[in-house]
């Protein structure tokens, strides 16, 4: 079994990692991000959607103090750090939850449904919780 | 075909690893090989070898060891996710082994098919 | 008959918790909304018509502290739902005769 | 602490069970059931409501050896010996999924949704799962 | 452009899982129902229209084991609805270049 | 006032046990009585004692174990979904005891009112 650090695999895959679920009901969305960091170093094609309820998850404004979670929003703004660059967002999906781009909190590129198809169909791994 | 396969639920809760663990066992038998299973989120609860279903009932912690034992399946809990809920070697059932989330990445670069299994 | 107090904690832009609530509940009942339940509480989405014609069916309550978790304090709610924190809960439960969870 | 076997009370609150989950997709359909049959024991005014997909958990002909799983449908029909005996169905539920009472693998009394929120409205305690 | 196998494990009448699915998998590309999923494939179901009017733009699968497990082994399915066995879904799983789960 | 909960999910995945929590404090606070909280479903998985969460992250296990010390919280996990779920004397933590479902019918006797949370 090769080690993480040496693994320096000549592939490079298309991974695609789907965010559909709300944050903090669920922690899908909190250990799907940490999937997201750590995919980062590998050195693949990674795009990241957010879907549906997904898209709350890159609402302004988070403040968990009144029920003692910890606040990850912060973290999609370090993405960028990690060269996690392709981040979208589903037009219709935004639009369902009145939220605008204003809303986010971080920059995003907002594809609408047919955009999106054509990304999510052109992926090798689509990794979704 | 090499398959990778993602089980992001527990035992009993949810069908996820039921569901998993017959596409792995109907994968083999077709003669793919499964590569590894990445235990991820409550999937980590797979691996508490303390688990004790009803007689009557099936026992997916030492099927999954089973699968592990007879195919050479790699079967891996992640770590973050383990101590967040407490399976630990203590209580690892055999067959399991705890790694990184780095492992589930790279199931995804060196199988043909990643299949994910979740609620 | 009691009354009751209902809990939803379902998104209803997901999932058909909060839509089954409002089917089944009894006229005067109260609603609150908890958890990924708080969407519901949205002016402006999808969902927000069938909870504003609902409003005065029942008396609907929102968690404060699950709408500041989820950046939605400032949030514009649906017109006539009322904001509670958690000892706004606990009184809303010894104010009903029993709680009903939407699960 | 009192023991379950001496547990004796003199009062009689009206327990509600209510069933809105699918079987076999996840455990609550099973492990309500066996809060169900607990109940019988502590002699209370016990009901249970099949609504939305809670409906599906009382379909004839369930046969779960192909995802190995115990079939606990049956137990439906032990309920009565268990002296369990209002069992409540939605018709707008049961309407929705193409189901009859045909279908049905117990006798159930199937209710207008008028009829069914005031048999809901009159619970003292109501568990749901 | 790969071709996608798509699962959905959520009812339809329950969450939105399905309709998602419906609307961003690409033309052509298949859809197999497992779990609680198997109820979108039933004819007669208030969702079963808005699946009857995609099986054109589909392959749409549905896994028998989890179909008899619900009962619905004899149930009427949606038309152009096909069933597969697990060696079925393993062999879908083969055929197209990747899966996508639903969740 | 007397209160009864019940936690269906375990901690982490759902916030179920989280919004639970957060209700029984303040129910305290406010001076009624939290009689018992009974752990159902995933919720046997709120009594593991070798759950470590991240350091800046909130420790559910223990924090419902301090409940029950400090305000004298009746906390039951019910056995049979325990033994299946694996969580047995072994791993249990302090302030949880493992009992039937009868104590959950139990709860909804005694007490004013049953809280139900769950996912």
């Amino acid at each position: 079994m090769m080690d993480e650090d040496d693994f320096n695999p000549e592939v490079v895959k298309r991974f695609l990692f789907v965010n559909r679920k709300a944050p903090y009901g669920t922690v899908y969305a909190l250990e799907s991000l940490e999937t997201v960091l750590i995919s980062a170093a590998f050195d693949q094609d990674v795009s990241v959607v957010f879907m549906d309820d997904g898209v709350f998850q890159l609402k302004k404004g988070q403040d968990t103090a009144g029920i003692n979670m910890k606040n990850f929003s912060p973290t999609f703004r370090a993405l960028d750090g990690y060269d996690v660059e392709k981040l979208y967002v589903e037009k219709e999906s935004l639009e369902a939850r009145g939220l605008t781009e204003d809303d986010l909190v971080v920059d995003v590129e907002i594809l609408s449904t047919d955009e999106l198809r054509e990304i999510m169909a052109a992926q090798d791994v689509v990794i979704s919780a | 075909m090499k398959f990778g396969i993602l089980v992001n639920e527990g035992p009993f809760t949810h069908q996820a690893s039921d569901s998993a663990y017959q596409f792995a066992k109907a994968a083999i038998a077709k003669g793919h090989e499964v590569f590894r299973v990445f235990f991820y989120h409550d999937g980590v609860n797979n691996a508490n070898k303390l688990s004790e279903p009803q007689a009557d009932d099936r026992n997916l912690v030492e099927l999954w060891g089973k699968l592990a034992e007879e195919s050479d399946v790699d079967l891996v809990v992640c770590v973050a996710a383990a101590l967040r809920r407490g399976i630990k070697d203590d209580i690892l059932a055999p067959g399991f082994r705890i790694s990184g989330l780095g492992q589930l990445i790279e199931a995804g670069i060196l199988s043909d098919r990643l299949v994910v299994f979740g609620d | 008959m009691s009354t009751m107090l209902h809990t939803v904690n379902k998104s209803p832009l997901e999932r058909n918790a909060l839509d089954s609530c409002l089917r089944l509940a009894g006229a005067g009942s109260a609603i609150l909304l908890i958890e990924d339940g708080v969407y519901g509480a949205l002016r402006g989405t999808s969902a927000a018509d069938r909870i504003a014609a609902r409003v005065r069916d029942f008396k609907i309550y929102v968690l404060g502290p699950d709408m500041a978790a989820r950046g939605l304090s400032e949030a514009p709610l649906v017109d006539g739902i009322e904001v509670v924190d958690y000892e706004g809960f606990v009184d809303l439960v010894a104010e009903h005769e029993a709680q009903q969870a939407w699960l």
